[in-house]
This record gives C-alpha cells, structure tokens and sequence, in this order.
C-alpha cells in the first residue's frame, strides 16, 4: 500500500532548538515508529499571516492524509483549508476552534509550572522569582499563575517579577530581561520563551533556572535544575496510527503531565533529595488527579476570591486565563 | 601577454541586453542551483522544475503566485516612485502595518453594519493610516532634517509593537478565549474574490492597476519628471522651481499610503482579521524588488512576481523534496546575486585587451 | 639659456587614446623643452584633457610612447607621474569640500605624514608666490579663485619640473589671472616647463613660447602664439572664420530706454546667504531696461551665487518689492511664476543645475519651460511636443548633439551651454539673467553664444548678465556695475570706464559711491 | 547559590549590573555600526550587516566548538565576515550592482548559509569567555565591576573605536578613506586607488561585523541558532545614521539604544504600569528623538556625511 502521507507545518525554523524543534522531534519519532508505512514532510518557518493558507493547502492538494499544523496563527487557515479538503485529516496544535476533519491538540503546560514553582519555593532565599515572559497570551498567563500557585505553597511570601520580551525567541534580549531579573533580586529564574539564554545567565550567576520547551541542562550543567519539555513523540505516533488503523475522530486532546506530553527532563543531581520528594509528590498528585493546580481558594491580585476553597478551575476558564494571581508582582498588560 | 578582462562603458545602454541579462542570470542559476542540490544528493532537474515550475503548473496555483507577488508590486512600485527621487524610504514593513491596524479597526468597527460603504471605509482608512506612518518621517526630514532611513526603519518597529499590543489587549475577539486575534471581518469589511474558490482578490487587481498608474505618473506625469530630477540633480530641481519638499511628502505619502494599501490587503483579503504578524517581511522584500525592477513599474511587476515563484518554489521543493528552508535561502541570495550583475552587461562590456600599452 | 641642446623634458609619440565610438587623441606627438611654457589649443572636445590626464596617468593611452628626460617612462599612475616631477591642475576642481586645505594638499603629496609642517609650507608658498591660503579652511567656505589657489599651491608643493594647467584661468579674475601669469612666468625662468591649455587666445597670446594646436584628437599645427592674432588661432583650432568677439564701438549703443518702464529692478535687497560659508548681498540697488545689457563684473564667490539664486527664484526675498519683474513685485515668488512673468535665467553651473547629465536634451528643454507651450498639460508631458522642442532649439543655436535623446552629459561644455541658452531664449524672455555665459566655452561657441544675447537685446529684451571675464562684459554690455563682497556699485556705462577702473572696482574701490554717477543719473 | 536577602549596597549593585549590561547590549552594536561606518566613509552603503553578523556567529561558534579555542572561533568570525563582505563587494565595487539591492540580498542570502552551515551546531553547549578580572581593582563598588570586570570583547570594541576614531581623523590612510567617500573623482586623478580603498573599507565593515556576531554567539549567549542576530544588524545600520558618522557617536548610540533597552527591562521588572509592547517602543522612540535633535544642525551633518555615499564608480582608463 502507498505510505501514509503525514505533513508539518512549523512557525518557526526546526533548528530553533525551541517549540518547532520539538514538533519535528515527533515528526522523526513518527518516522522512526513506522518506517515504510509512513512518508512525513515539513515546510518551516511558515509566517501566519498569508503564507499559511497557502502552504497548508499545497499539503493537502499534494496528497497529505494527515496535517499537522503546529501553531495557534494556523487556526483559521487550517479551518479554510480543512472545509475544501474533507477527506484530510488535520490536527490543529493549541487552537480552539475544531471540524470534522480538524482535530485540536494542546499541552497542559500550566501542570509542569506547579511543580516547577514548588521547587521554586523551596530554593529561594530573596523570595523573588523571575519569570521571562513571551508575550501575555492565556497560554503564557496560565502559566505564570500556576508557578505562583505551586510557589506559594510552599513559600507563603515569595514573589513572581514578570519581564515581557515580546518575542518568543531573541536570545540578546531574553538574556537582558534575566540579568535584569537577577540585578532585581531574582535568585531563581524561569522562561516562557525558548532560547537557553536565560538559563545560561542564570549558570553565570551562580543561581537556579528552569528550561523551556527542550532540556537544556548541557547549558547550565549547575543552574538548570529540571525543564518542562514539549512532547509531542507520543501523539503523533497515536493519531498516526489511528489513521492508519481508520479510527481517526476529530477531537480535542489536551494532554499533560500525566500522558507525558508535558515531560519534565530529569533533576538536577545537586537538588536535595527532600526538593526532589517534595517535587515528585506534586507531580505525581497532578498525574493521578488529587492535586489541580488551580484549586480553590483562588485569590486575585486584589485579593479577591476568584474561586471558593474546594473547586477547580475549569478548562476553559484555564484557556483563557487573564488576570493574575497573587502573588505575581505588576500588572498583566491588557 | 596577459589580456585582462575589463569594462568598457558603452555609450549607450545596449537594448539586446536589458532583456538578455535577466536570462543569462537564470541560465547561471539553473547552472549553479543544479550544482547545489546535486550536491545535496537531490535530482537537479526535479528540484529545479519543483522550484520553477511546479508553482507555475495549475490554475490555483499561479493565483497563489499573484497574491504573493501583489504586495510586493504595490509596495515596490511606490517604493520606486521615491528611490527614482532619492528619497529612501526603507520603513515600508511599518507603513504596511499601520495600514493594517487602521483599516482593520474600521473593520471591525463598522463590523455590524453590512453598508456598501464599509469596504470603501475600511480601504481609505487602510490608506491613510500607511501614509500616517510615512508622513512622520516626511515631516521629520523636511523640519528637522532627519535621515528618513533611520527614522522610516525605527517606526517599522514600533508599528510591529503597536499592533502586538492591539491585538494581544484592547482588540483582542471578546469570543476568542483571549488570544492575540481580533474577531474576523465581517464579509463587508473583506475584499470580494476575483476567482471563486481561490484567494486570488480585489487587492490584486488593485496592484495591477497601481503599477500601471505609476507607470504613466512616471512615464509621462510632469510630478515622475519632477522626482526624477529631484534624485539626479536636486540643484537643478530648485533651479526648475520644483518644491523639494513638497515632492519629499508625495514620495513618502505614496509609498506610505500603497504600504498601507498592501497590509489593509492581506488582513482585509487572505487573513480576515488582525493577528500579532501579517507580513512575511513584504515592505523589506519589496525593497529589492524595486531594484530587481529597476526602479520601472513593469519591471517591479515581473520581478514580484519572479520574487513571489522563488517563495512558493522554497516551499515546494521542502515539502516534495525535504530540502531545508535554508538551502532555498542560500539559493534565493544567489539568484538575487546573479540577476544584480548580469545587469552591468547593459551598461558596459566585457574588453579584453592587453595588460600594457605596447610601447612601440 | 640654451634650451635645444638638453633633451626635451617630456616628449610624446604617437599617443593614441579612444573612447567607445570616437578617438580622443589620434596619434598625437608633442615636445616640451625645459622651462617652456607651452599651450594646447583646441575647440571644445579637440582631446586636449584626455591627452595632459594620459601624462598624468590618470587616463591610460591605447597606444604610443612617453619619454621624459630623453628616457622612455610609463606612468601608470598619478603618484607615478608625480614622482618624475610632473604635477596637474585640472580642468574641474579635484578637491574635498569638507576637508581643509592642509589635507587637500596632503592627500596629492605621496607619503607626506606631518600635517604641522605641511601647513607651515602651504602657508611658506603661498607667501612666495603670493598666493596667500588659511591652511585651516575648510574647501567649503572658500571663495573660487581660492580653490583655484588651492590646487596651485599643491602642485607646487610638490616642486614639479613639468606643471600642466587644464583651463586654469577660467575662474579667475583678470587680476587673479595676472597674478597666476606671474607666478608662472617665474617657474618657467626656474627651469619648470608648463603646459598650458585655456580658451582665453588673448592670455595664450601673451604668456605661451609656443602652442600645438588639436582639431578632433589630431595635432593640426604648431606656433608660437606671440606671432599670431587672436583670430588666426582660432581659425587653426576650427579650421574656418569666427567672429571673436571685439569691444564695441561706443556709439554703437541702442537707442535711450526713454520712456519704458524698467523690465527688472532691484530695489533695496538684502539677503543672507544660503550656507553658512556664502556671502550675503548687502543694499543692491539696479535697474535693467528694455534693450539693454547690463554686466556685473566681480570676483566670484562676492555674492554672485545670492544674487542669481534671489533673481532667479530659488531664494524668496524677504520683501517682495525687492525685486520687481516689469513693474511686478516678485521677490516672494518661486522660479516657475517668475519665469510667467518673462524672466530666464542661465546659472553658471551647467551640470547639475541648468542641466541634468543623465536626461535627454528633451526632458532637459522641458526643465525649465514646462510653463510655456502647451508641454505639459493637466499633469501629462507631450512628448512629441518636448522632442520637437529639443530639435528646433539644436538647430536654431547650432548645438553639436546626437539628437533630442542625446543626454546633456554627452555633450561638450561649450555644446550644453548653448543648448542651455538657446532654451531659454526659446521661451522669448523680457528679461535674462545669465551668470558666466561662455565659462570654459570654445571660442567658437562663446562667439555663438554672444551673438545670440546680442540678438535677444536687439528684440528689446532686458538682459543682465553675471560675468567674472570682462572682456566679455566690455564686448556685449552696455552698461557695467561690479559686485563686491556682496555689494554692488552704481552702474556705468561701458564706454566710459576703462578695464583697469573696473579692475580697481573689483577690488572694492567704489565706496563710497560717487555723489554723481553718471549714467544712473542719465537714465532716470 | 542563591544570593542574599537585598541589603543596602543592592542598590550599588543594581547600579553597576544596569551599567555592565548596558555595556554588553552595546557592545555587538558598537562593533557592527563600527564597521559599516567605515564602509561608509569610503562612500560604500553595504545594508548586508545583519548577513555578516550571522555568518560571524555562526563561523565562531563552529570553530570555536570544534577546535575548543574561541580565539580561533573569533578569528573565523572575522574571516567569515569578510568573505561575505568580499562578495558584496565584487558585485558592488568590481561589477557595479546596484549597493542597496546587493546588502538586502546579502542579508537574505546570510540568513539561509548561516542556518545551513550552523544545522549540526543547534543545541551545542559553550561555556562563555570569562570575564576580566582585574584583581583588586575589580572588587571596588559601582565602578570596579563597571570598568574593569567586563568580557574582553567589551574592551576591544572600545579599543577599536578609539582606533577608527584616531585612523580616520588623524592617519593619511584614515584621510584617503574620507577622501574616496567625499569625491571619489577627485580622489582617482590624484592617484588613489578608489576600488582599493573601498574594498579595504567594505572587508573591514565585513571583519567588524563578523566580530560582532561571534560576540553574540560566544560571549553574550553562548550557542547557535538560527537567525539570533534577531535583526541587530539593522540597529546597528542605523546607529551609523544615528551617529552623523562619527565613531565615538556610534558608541554613545550604542548606550542609549542599549540602555533604553535595559532600562525598560528594569522598569517592567519593577512593576510600571505600562504594557510591555509599549515600553519596548521606548529604544526606537528614543532613537529618533536624539537623531532630531542632532540633526537640525543641517550643516554639521552635511559635513561629516560621505557626499559620495551609495553612487557608483568605475574608472574609465
Ligand atoms: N571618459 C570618457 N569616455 C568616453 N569619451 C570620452 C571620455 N573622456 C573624453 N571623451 C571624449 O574624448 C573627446 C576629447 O575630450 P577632452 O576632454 O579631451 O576634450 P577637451 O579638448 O579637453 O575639451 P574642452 O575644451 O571642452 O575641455 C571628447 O569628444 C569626448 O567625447
Ligand atoms: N564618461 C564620459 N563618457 C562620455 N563622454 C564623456 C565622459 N566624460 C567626459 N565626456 C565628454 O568629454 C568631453 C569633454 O569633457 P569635459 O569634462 O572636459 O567637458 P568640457 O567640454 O571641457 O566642459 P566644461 O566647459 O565644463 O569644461 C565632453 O564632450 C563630454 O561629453
Ligand atoms: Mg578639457
Ligand atoms: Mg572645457
């Protein structure tokens, strides 16, 4: 039988080492799980605007079974393309809007941020935590509150001082915006953005970081303690084989923690082993479902109670979050 | 004796190689390119035709190819009007933006209303908005004697920011789970299509139209006379009694008002809302298309449209031969490379001639 | 002196130089013995440039063989002539406006590295040859005959043993001029040989051993010019006749303006000058009547600039009864309504400025008369109308050009010139202003060009013309005033002053004013 | 470790780390702008700088991973530069294309090698140069980490500044440069090698700007990606217009773009209620406000602007 055709298409360029990087290290994955039966192709660094429609569509003229389309820019066209083309099949990364041929998918990134804000909270001595902002989007905003959540708890006073740099990679300015977190009183530092410049800083320093997106620890052997890697290996080889075994259903998938599409790369081996316990026992409490992130009580920066002690915060309201939580410093620009 | 190459001035430029020079260069190209993929372990001959013609070989296709190359013929063709003046305005990237963010917002304004006018509203605001843009750097070169280059090229940037912050905060879709979008135009706000089923829309006729324009205003306007000779000799402009400053504002104003004409038209046509980018770097691209075109209006049109095919090229032979974007970079560069020096063959020719005077 | 029996300093043989489509020096030979001062004739584009630039190796020859000293040399390069001890003053000045005169001088003097000391000896020449320099200056803020001096002073710093001059004169001031001739007559008695072009007869006439004459590249004859008239040199250069210009027999003079109105008059302007480094034009007063040419005589760079950019209309006055055109007060108008008003103007500089190089002559005529005949209407050019113009305007003044497309940069000096003032002749002016019609023009096309004025001032057109030559000014003006240092004296009429009053006048002497000017008085 | 609590000197300290990287957010700038103000001054407009700047990242890193010494790697930085500002000039100087057009197309032809030659490089580790320490005199407050514990990139950019400045106002090398961008005519009849000249000062824009995308990609953020000039080479492009052509000017140029940026970065750190996207405005805003007001001295900039900047010549012999 003719091979599977699986198609990607990429925002950004695949060797960003950053969220581009990681949709092609599924494409392989998908290569290397399949073989013969698959053919896979990739155009990158597809700007959304214009350009999108276009190249999505040659995918789908050229024969595509299966298309993914790996940024939240792609939605509309995806959908344009998707109605012309009712026998391909699409996965749409992070949108919401979905069809009968267009699937969405989307990482609970929110979940890996909580356990990275525990062991924030255990490390921290200036209680002032700095955080590398990409742009403030819900994704990036769930994110930071859900850090500040994990961070509190464990560390009632700590703080979370947000620099925005308006890009999701520049690797001069991420690195000003941490050094100028640092000179702020910052002794740990975390990222919404994806280049390693800011866990370099952080080596430099002599203090703690997070990476983003990839493990990134061979650019901070000291300071990177663990990252919150994109993975998407697992479900593209699924939904692959589910077309391949004619299964295929449009639907929403919004994987975390627990189905590893948010994967934490491993500790730190300097990390004490009661940071590491205390980490894996959020991990494990979000895994298994006992632990939300975002559980009542919720309290705004106002100090206003957002939520009631006892409920979680639903997906949608997660998706899209805009306020900030207490205990972030500044105000989420509107 | 060694016989050197070198250039000879011919005393007029030779009418064989204005239309000869472009086909060398791709004949070079072919050559060169050929070598790079075979060097890549990739066919020549298919990844040149995959580049080339595949772009080329249906209906949809080459709708695509004028709907790249639209932008970049408006905004060239404007951009020329003022190089042809030296006037250099290199922030045109900005100027399509603002002409996006003006045009949308009265789009999404008059969204509710489905008036005949809106489309017409949203146009003229499209255009105003990129002749806003370019009027600072007008007004800072003829008050203040600032370098338009700097200044047009600065407010690129804080165009790109100001839309950012538009879509990611007071524009952002009520009903969009708050991404950074603003709610789609409504379909009186959005350009009519030319071809049912393709994107091929008014904006594209509009280019066409613009280049002929600009091609009689410089042909055979006094105003193209006028700026002509303001670039070559701005002395003998005053002395003519020309106004200096005056064709400064209608150099920028044009170029400004067709960038903002170009970035009303990918929101309003294509994309159909505002998102945080809307241009793949047009009004930088469109810069080397003026040139490529040699400043003249039909040559600005098949040099976007050459422009555009090596876009869509790069994108095939990705997707049908896995060729990095990078490659198609590199050969991009050279054919730019090629078709830039193969024009000195218009100006001059190739003597070869002895390294000595023979000294008798 | 025994000049015969040293060898020639520099001789050439058969120099052959082409360009695409012409031959610019056509087996051209030449022998110049030491401390000769020798003159190169020639029509404008006879080769005389190409062949002293293939001496100085900047222009490489085809073909042929200089021997200097006897011994044959190739000079490859400027620094290479320069080392033989040859040093050029070029026909268009080769300097750096931003730079001083200390690094301008520095930049022809091959391995010098001590500004200090070369300022000193700038300084040290100028002295001894009485061409005096502020070291300091900057290109911009000097006058012309100070650029002149500028070049001047950095060939002779080199102490050349062979001095080429490319039309060194035509900037100056007779005075300048005479100073220049001076300096030079010194050199040669030194031992330094000098070649020598200019369009000036009279000047070769009276300075030059001996003269090669050049017709279209190729050397038609040789002779000393102190043997010959003014008109028999020109007739070597052109092969035929000119009418040189001669002064006018004073009766000669048209008939009193009695009773018309003046077509310009300059009532009270001041104005400061465009750059900072200008001369601003202090109290001007002048009237120019139908029918008459009025010259100003003046050193350049006294204010000339500011003047013909406040006539002309680049510069608006502050008042606009400062200048009236016919009665009109224009002096807040632009260049296009005063040119309604029946005033053309010809700037000094042609490229540039009268003209643009890279345009054709068609697009060249529509610069200045887009106003007029029907070129341009409801914002579209006429071609058909603008090459016509092109054509009747080459024919009518004897323009020597490849037609309307032709680009104004492919025409000689003396040929644009023409074509400039035959342009705006065409437009059937009441008043003309040119500055330095004739600047390094040929004898022949300076002939052409007078006769036209003349002609444009026998139809009862005013024409003030701006000119630093005055036998110029004495051959076509009828009256004469002099610029100076941005004022300007009472007019006179011409055949009552003599060359060395006016001369003196140059130098500022007319302050204060004669209670009783004459010829002002006459004509109001 | 995680440093201490604030403390009184914090606000020392704060000082001296918002003027340390002011320094280094110039420094790539500096040294770029420097290069092409060279380039200019000779009359050459190479708008290709972003190109060179990548191939110099890229250059250096990829040597310098390989062979372990990151002298070496800055070295190929400036040869990679200069190759690339080799070819520009064949094509500008020697076959006269069109010089706007050409660095545009540089530019896009230096995007695409880089990321080529740079594929296998994505994800390498580089632990960065060290800083200088000079012991003693860096321990001092404000100023001891400011002056004397920067990279020493940092202290060659200034070095080389002061060295251009000195060479073009006061060597007969620095006066014939300005002399060929001023009136390349009259530099060639006296006998100055024009071409020469200019191919001197396009390859030396070129090994500038090599070196300042080797600072990037081995001082400031020690790796290799693709595009990481992220549009640098533009800033600095316009630091040379910014500067009125002035070598010290680029410098302070460089500080205010540098600083505005840092300074912005510090203020949303602080909390300012301002969106982010408009802060960042602040460096481009503040570009043009200080380029205003140096430029309403019309003559001044006339002055120092090369007259023959972008016109094309080729002698005819
Ligand atoms: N660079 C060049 N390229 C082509 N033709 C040239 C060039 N320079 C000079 N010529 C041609 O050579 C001829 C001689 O020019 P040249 O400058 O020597 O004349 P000239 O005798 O100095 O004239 P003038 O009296 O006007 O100074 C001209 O007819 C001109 O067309
Ligand atoms: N690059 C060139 N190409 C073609 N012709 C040229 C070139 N340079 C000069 N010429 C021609 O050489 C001739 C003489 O040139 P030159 O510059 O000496 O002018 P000119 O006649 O002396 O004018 P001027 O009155 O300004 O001294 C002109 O006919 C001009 O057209
Ligand atoms: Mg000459
Ligand atoms: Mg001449």
């Amino acid at each position: 039988a003719d091979p599977l055709k699986v198609g990607f298409v990429y925002v950004g360029p695949v060797s960003d080492h950053g969220w581009s990087y990681q949709h092609d290290q599924g494409r392989k994955a998908v290569e290397e799980a399949f073989g013969s039966r698959v053919q896979t192709a990739f155009v990158e660094n597809v700007q959304e605007g214009a350009d999108a429609e276009r190249v999505i569509r040659q995918f789908a003229a050229n024969g595509f079974d299966l298309i993914f389309t790996t940024s939240f820019g792609f939605m509309n066209p995806t959908l344009k393309v998707a109605q012309q083309f009712p026998k391909v099949k699409f996965e749409h990364a992070t949108g919401y809007k979905r069809a009968d041929n267009v699937a969405t998918y989307a990482a609970r990134f929110y979940e890996g941020r909580y356990v990275i804000g525990v062991m924030a909270g255990l490390l921290t001595k200036s209680k002032t935590i700095g955080y590398i902002g990409s742009f403030p989007i819900p994704e990036v905003v769930s994110g930071i509150n859900a850090f500040t959540q994990g961070l509190r708890s464990v560390n009632p006073d700590a703080e979370v001082k947000v620099i925005w740099v308006n890009s999701w990679y520049d690797p001069p300015r991420e690195r000003e915006a941490a050094e100028t977190l640092v000179a702020q009183g910052a002794d740990v530092l975390t990222q919404h953005t994806d280049s390693p410049a800011p866990v370099q800083v952080a080596e430099e320093k002599g203090i703690v970081a997070f990476g983003q997106a990839t493990e990134m620890s061979r650019f901070a052997p000291k300071a990177h303690l663990t990252a919150i890697v994109d993975n998407w290996r697992d479900y593209y080889k699924a939904r692959v084989q589910a077309v391949l075994d004619g299964t295929w259903k449009s639907e929403d998938t919004w994987g975390g923690l627990a189905t590893d599409m948010v994967h934490m790369s491993p500790y730190n081996p300097s990390l004490t082993p009661e940071i590491v316990e205390k980490a894996e026992a959020a991990r494990k409490a979000i895994m298994d479902g006992t632990l939300h992130p975002f559980k009542g009580p919720l309290v705004n920066q106002a100090g206003e109670e957002v939520l009631p002690a006892g409920q979680a915060l639903d997906d949608a309201k997660i998706l899209s979050m805009d306020w900030y939580v207490k205990g972030v410093q500044g105000e989420l620009p509107k | 004796m060694i016989r050197l190459p070198h250039l000879e001035a011919r005393p007029e430029p030779s009418p064989v190689w204005v239309w000869a020079a472009p086909l060398a260069a791709v004949a070079l190209t072919f050559l060169v390119g050929g070598l790079l993929f075979s060097l890549l372990g990739k066919d020549p001959v298919a990844a040149l035709s995959a580049f080339f013609l595949t772009p080329l070989s249906s209906v949809y296709s080459l709708t695509e190819l004028g709907v790249k190359a639209a932008p970049l013929a408006l905004i060239a063709a404007g951009l020329a009007v003022g190089f042809r003046g030296g006037v250099w305005n290199i922030g045109a990237e900005g100027q399509l933006t603002l002409g996006a963010i003006t045009g949308g917002g009265v789009a999404l304004a008059l969204g509710h209303s489905d008036s005949i006018f809106v489309l017409p509203a949203v146009i003229v605001a499209g255009i105003v908005g990129g002749m806003a843009w370019a009027a600072l750097p007008a007004l800072l070169r003829t008050r203040f004697h600032a370098s338009e280059i700097l200044t047009s090229l600065m407010l690129t940037y804080v165009a790109q920011l100001l839309l950012s912050w538009l879509v990611h905060g007071p524009w952002r879709d009520p009903s969009g789970f708050n991404f950074p979008q603003t709610a789609m135009f409504s379909a009186s706000a959005t350009f009519p299509l030319l071809i049912e089923g393709t994107r091929l829309h008014l904006g594209v006729g509009v280019a066409v139209l613009v280049v002929g324009a600009v091609w009689l205003l410089l042909g055979r306007g006094f105003l193209g006379f006028q700026i002509k000779v303001m670039g070559l000799a701005p002395r003998a402009g005053a002395y003519a009694g020309f106004r200096q400053n005056r064709l400064i504002w209608f150099a920028l104003l044009l170029s400004g008002g067709l960038a903002g004409f170009a970035g009303l038209a990918e929101v309003a046509g294509p994309i159909g809302q505002l998102t945080p980018s809307i241009s793949p770097g047009y009004g930088f691209t469109a810069i080397i298309v003026a040139f490529l075109g040699r400043l003249h209006p039909v040559g600005i049109l098949v040099a976007a449209l050459f422009m555009a095919l090596t876009y869509l090229g790069g994108e095939t032979v990705q997707l049908m031969m896995g060729l990095p974007l990078a490659v198609t970079g590199v050969f991009q560069g050279l054919i730019l490379f090629f078709l830039l020096a193969a024009d000195v063959l218009i100006k001059y020719r190739v003597r070869f001639r002895a390294r000595l005077p023979e000294d008798a | 002196m025994d000049l015969a029996s040293s060898p020639p300093r520099l001789q050439l043989q058969g120099i052959v130089k082409r360009y695409a489509g012409l031959v610019a020096n056509d087996h051209v030979s030449l022998a110049l013995a030491p401390g000769e001062i020798h003159a190169l004739l020639g029509e404008n584009g006879a080769g005389k440039s190409t062949l002293v630039k293939i001496i100085y190796g900047v222009v490489r020859a085809d073909a042929g063989t200089v021997l200097w000293e006897g011994q044959p040399v190739r000079i490859a390069s400027p620094a290479q002539a320069r080392a033989l001890g040859i040093g050029m003053v070029f026909q268009h000045f080769s300097l750096f406006e931003s730079m001083t005169v200390t690094e301008n001088v520095q930049l022809a003097l091959d391995g010098e590295r001590d500004p200090v000391g070369l300022a000193r000896r700038v300084a040290e020449v100028g002295e001894r040859y009485g061409l005096a320099l502020d070291p300091q200056a900057r290109i911009c803020d000097l006058s012309v005959g100070e650029r002149q001096r500028v070049e001047i002073v950095r060939c002779l710093l080199q102490e050349p043993r062979l001095l080429i001059m490319d039309e060194p004169t035509s900037v100056l001031t007779p005075l300048e001029a005479d100073a220049l001739f001076v300096t030079l007559r010194r050199l040669a008695e030194e031992g330094v040989t000098i070649l020598y072009i200019s369009h000036k007869l009279d000047e070769i006439r009276a300075l030059c051993h001996r003269a090669t004459v050049l017709r279209a590249g190729r050397v038609v004859d040789t002779c000393d010019p102190r043997d010959k008239s003014a008109r028999e040199l020109a007739r070597m250069m052109i092969g035929e006749d000119v009418g040189l210009p001669e002064r006018r027999d004073p009766t000669a003079l048209p008939a009193a303006r009695a009773g018309h109105p003046a077509c310009l008059e300059i009532d009270h302007l001041s104005l400061a000058a465009d750059s900072p480094f200008g001369v601003p034009l202090e109290d001007v007063n002048l009237r120019v009547y139908p029918g008459e040419i009025v010259g100003i005589a003046g050193v350049a760079g006294n204010g000339q600039a500011t003047l013909l950019a406040a006539l002309s209309g680049e510069r608006p006055a502050a008042r606009p009864e400062a200048l009236q055109v016919a009665g009109t007060p224009v002096g807040h108008l632009g260049p296009a309504a005063r040119r309604d008003l029946g005033l053309a103007v010809v700037p000094e500089e042609r490229l540039g400025r009268g003209a643009v190089p890279e345009l054709s002559l068609a697009e060249n005529a529509l610069l200045s008369s887009y106003r007029a005949g029907a070129l341009v209407r409801r914002g579209v050019i006429d071609r058909r109308r603008t090459h016509g113009l092109a054509r009747t305007i080459i024919e009518h003044f004897g323009v020597r050009a490849g037609g309307s497309r032709a680009s104004a940069g492919s025409l000689s000096g003396g040929n644009l010139q023409k074509f400039i003032i035959g342009r705006e002749l065409m437009q059937k002016p009441r008043l003309l202003v040119a500055s330095q019609p004739t600047w390094g023009v040929d004898a022949g096309a300076a002939a052409a060009i007078h006769r036209a004025l003349l002609d444009l001032r026998d139809t009862g057109a005013g024409l003030l013309i701006i000119s630093q030559d005055l036998d110029e000014l004495f051959a076509i003006a009828d009256r004469i005033a002099v610029l100076c240092a941005g004022r300007l004296s009472p007019t006179r009429p011409c055949h009552e002053v003599s060359l060395e009053q006016v001369g003196l006048m140059m130098g500022g002497l007319f302050d204060p004013p004669p209670p009783l000017a004459p010829a002002q008085e006459a004509l109001s | 470790m995680p440093v201490c609590p604030r403390t009184p000197e914090m606000d020392a300290d704060t000082l001296s780390a918002v003027v340390s990287a002011m320094a280094r957010a110039a420094t790539p700038l500096a040294l770029a702008a420097l290069g092409e103000l060279v380039t200019e001054k000779a009359g050459v407009l190479n708008l290709g700088v972003e190109g060179m700047m990548l191939m110099g990242a890229v250059s250096a890193f990829g040597v310098t991973v390989a062979t372990g010494n990151p002298v070496l790697g800055i070295l190929a930085a400036m040869a990679a530069g200069m190759l690339m500002a080799l070819l520009f000039g064949v094509l500008t100087l020697s076959l006269r294309t069109n010089q706007v057009a050409t660095g545009l197309a540089l530019t896009l032809f230096g995007i695409g090698l880089s990321a080529f030659v740079g594929r296998s490089f994505v994800g390498t580790p580089l632990t960065a140069l060290p800083g200088l320490s000079v012991p003693g005199l860096s321990d001092l407050p404000v100023i001891g980490p400011v002056l004397f514990g920067q990279d020493p990139l940092v202290y060659v950019s200034v070095t080389v500044i002061a060295l251009v400045a000195w060479g073009l106002s006061r060597t007969r090398t620095g006066l014939i440069v300005r002399a060929v961008g001023e009136n390349h005519d009259a530099a060639h009849v006296l006998g100055h090698s024009v071409l020469g000249i200019r191919y001197g000062a396009v390859l030396f824009g070129g090994v500038l700007g090599g070196l300042a995308g080797a600072y990037l990609s081995l001082v400031y953020t020690p790796m290799w990606v693709e595009n990481m000039t992220a549009g640098r080479g533009w800033i600095a492009l316009a630091l040379v217009v910014f500067a009125t052509w002035k070598p010290w000017r680029v410098l302070a140029g460089a500080w205010l773009f540098g600083g505005v940026t840092i300074l912005q970065l510090h203020a949303q750190g602080l909390g300012v209620q301002v969106p982010s996207q408009i802060m960042s405005m602040l460096p481009y805003l503040a570009t043009i406000l200080v380029l205003v007001l140096i430029s309403r001295d019309a003559t001044r900039v006339r002055l120092n602007a090369p007259a023959c900047l972008g016109k094309e010549f080729y002698p005819d012999r």
